[in-house]
């Protein structure tokens, strides 16, 4: 499910909540769930520039060859 | 008839004629004169007609004689001067001395010739013509033709005889080239009175087959340089000067050049040299067709020689271009690969870096929001006593105030010092109406009560 | 009892007794009256005050640990 | 009970017990029980605090493995 | 297929998904496709470029004769 | 066919084709067309050359004589 | 007299084309063709200079009438 999510709006939503936690807008009662949020997108993106990267990688050593 | 007539016999009278004139005309005289005809005998002597004319009618006729031994000296000094001989129907000075004679009668004895006033005529006459050719515009007509390239086909007018015509024809015949002329030749007298209507009459013969010929050339030689004054005739030069074809002339004189020679096309001192500019106009056609053929070969050689060159260079260029266009595709191809291969590591590396910024982000930010809330309550617990001290500390203040004022309003305290309360039917005494002397009051002191009577009243300040 | 009067209404009711005093409307015999009463509500303002200072320093007490 | 109050509303109603008391809003009869309640409001919020920031430490830490 | 597109067009397409890579048009989620694109194009480019030399060497080495 | 262009002709065409591949004017894909009509242009050429100096060298000695 | 025109004509044209091949305004292609007409020219004017063809009698017969 959680790769349903796109590179793009994982990172997008990652950014706003660090944005929000720049201006203050998250409680101390929201921290949690939102770093949970935060690690869990950090996560998708990560995974998600892995593949890309292993694909490419592929791609390009082929074309070495 | 009467006798004393005097009868003298002709001796006489032609003796007295004589006597008179040879009195008379004892000196020698110049007179200019026509000399109608020379009357040349073979004894040498001359016995020229001189006349005078007015409007071609004669106005003057006499006959004149010059004697063989005069005739010789003359004659030879004018042709000296002249280069003509004596010339019936001319003009001349002549000196004279009149003489009669008795079997002869009268006539002029010609001492002497002025040769140089039959030069001066001469001349005269080449100025008229020369005049009246350029005045009908006929002067330059021959020379305006157009040669021809090769004046090959020649009419000759000449005396067969004529070493000037073997010299002309040797030259053109003989030339080591192998060029060929066609020649023929017209037949004429070249010098004297004659010439004129000689060389007129072979031109006009000319003229009717002139298109089987290129040039005309009159040629004498070897009659040396005398008579050659026809050649200032106008109507011979006329006829030369507007004939259809080219005239070249090679007369053979050293002297002042006749007008025939000036109109003609082109003159040549003698047939040699007219030989000789012949075959020079053949040199000049015959050499640029020579240069032609070796121009033809080098100029074929080096346009081939050029455009070979031209060609290898190019097909050269072309194959080197060839490489060269697939060489730079190539490199092309390979950077646009290598510089793909980059931009894609690039992008994924970007990307990797803002998540691990989004993460310390996340982490550093987490930590900021901690501490500040964990600031803030340490705040409130570091200020907290001191809140709390507060109220307590301002009731503490209140209430020591409070028990202060009870105290010092408590009556007990005011009595101790010596004062003491008095009152009237247990009501403090306030004012001279609320006692009256007799009155029962009731002193109040610290430790006492007093029972007493009023004896005097008395009110302050009255 | 006298434990059931609150440190408000003790202080209040000593205020009113020193206010009354000072206006002179009190005979001395009431006037005796009202400062045993006044005695009496110090007393109990004090001993409410001493013993809300020791509940408060027992708490911030507790806080410090 | 005590852990239904959120930290938010501590922080506020510990906030709130302050400032009363900075405006002498609080009697000495309340004082006693104010400050009970501030004690216990710094509690829930140090607790909070504590536990969120351990949860925020394992989220993060998990993380970075 | 592949080889009905021309080298021109392959080559311009490849240069302007670099452009786009460059530029950072192209989020994570495409470059997987773009890569694989991009290397597909390359390969065209590069057979046709082999095949054209071929070509060109032999009617060049016809020429020599 | 060919023999109908003139050497003039199929000269200025081959400098077109190579000061177009010079230029950069002529494309991968037609760039074996070109070539192969360069090929063709130099055989024209080359012909035309050879021919006319036979000619020209049999006209030249034939005037010799 | 055909003869007269063509000798004249001949020298000028064969200048003409000595001249035009001096000034490079000669292609490959017309050389052939200049040369053979050259070889020509050259033919006719040499011809002239050694050969005539008038007679004698024609003209004498022309000068009876």
């Amino acid at each position: 499910m959680a790769n349903e999510i796109k590179y793009t709006e994982a990172f997008e939503e990652l950014q706003q909540i660090v944005s929000d936690m720049e201006d203050g807008e998250i409680t101390v009662d929201e921290l949690s769930i939102k770093v949970k949020r935060a690690a869990e997108l950090i996560k998708i993106c990560k995974n998600k520039l892995t593949a890309t990267e292993e694909d490419v990688n592929l791609i390009l050593k082929e074309l070495e060859n | 008839m009467s006798d004393n007539r005097q009868i003298f016999t002709l001796k006489q009278v032609v003796s007295s004629i004589r006597k008179t004139i040879e009195e008379r005309y004892q000196q020698a005289y110049w007179v200019k004169a026509e000399m109608h005809k020379l009357n040349l005998y073979p004894s040498g002597h001359a016995f020229p007609e001189l006349v005078q004319k007015e409007n071609d009618k004669i106005e003057a006729q006499i006959n004149g004689s010059i004697w063989n031994h005069n005739f010789q000296r003359i004659n030879k000094k004018f042709i000296e001067v002249v280069k003509e001989p004596l010339k019936e129907g001319t003009t001349l000075l002549l000196q004279v001395k009149v003489t009669f004679h008795e079997t002869f009668g009268l006539s002029l004895q010609i001492l002497d010739i002025d040769p140089n006033y039959s030069l001066g005529e001469l001349q005269r006459e080449r100025e008229e013509t020369l005049k009246r050719l350029q005045k009908e515009g006929i002067i330059n007509l021959n020379q305006r033709l157009d040669f021809p390239l090769l004046p090959q086909r020649i009419a000759i007018i000449s005396a067969d005889t004529s070493k000037g015509l073997s010299d002309f024809m040797k030259v053109l015949i003989g030339n080591g080239w192998n060029y060929t002329f066609f020649t023929m030749l017209f037949h004429g007298y070249l010098q004297g009175d004659v010439a004129v209507p000689s060389i007129i009459k072979q031109l006009s013969l000319i003229e009717k087959v002139k298109d089987h010929f290129d040039v005309v050339v009159i040629v004498r030689g070897g009659g040396g340089e005398v008579g050659l004054s026809c050649y200032n005739n106008y109507d011979l030069c006329k006829a030369i000067a507007t004939f259809p074809l080219p005239v070249l002339t090679g007369i053979g004189h050293s002297t002042n050049m006749t007008v025939a020679e000036l109109v003609a096309f082109r003159n040549a001192i003698t047939p040699t040299e007219l030989a000789d500019f012949l075959l020079q106009t053949f040199h000049e056609f015959s050499v640029p067709v020579q240069e032609a053929k070796k121009a033809i070969v080098s100029y074929s050689n080096r346009l081939l020689e050029v455009n070979k060159q031209a060609f290898t260079s190019e097909t050269k260029h072309f194959k080197n271009s060839a490489q060269l266009y697939l060489n730079i595709s190539k490199n092309k191809l390979v950077s646009t690969s290598q510089e793909f291969k980059n931009e894609a590591k690039t992008l994924l590396n970007s990307r990797r870096e803002l998540i691990k910024s989004a993460q310390k982000e996340t982490v550093s930010q987490s930590k900021r929001l901690l501490k500040l809330e964990s600031e803030k309550i340490e705040t409130v617990i570091h200020d907290l006593p001191h809140k709390i001290i507060h109220p307590i500390d301002l009731q503490k203040r209140n209430l020591f105030e409070l028990e202060n004022m009870v105290r010092l309003l408590n009556p007990l305290s005011v009595l101790k010092r010596g004062y003491s309360i008095t009152t009237v039917d247990g009501k403090t005494i306030n004012g001279a109406m609320s006692v009256k002397a007799g009155s029962i009051i009731h002193t109040k002191t610290f430790d006492l009560e007093i029972e007493s009577e009023i004896n005097k009243i008395e009110e302050y300040g009255k």
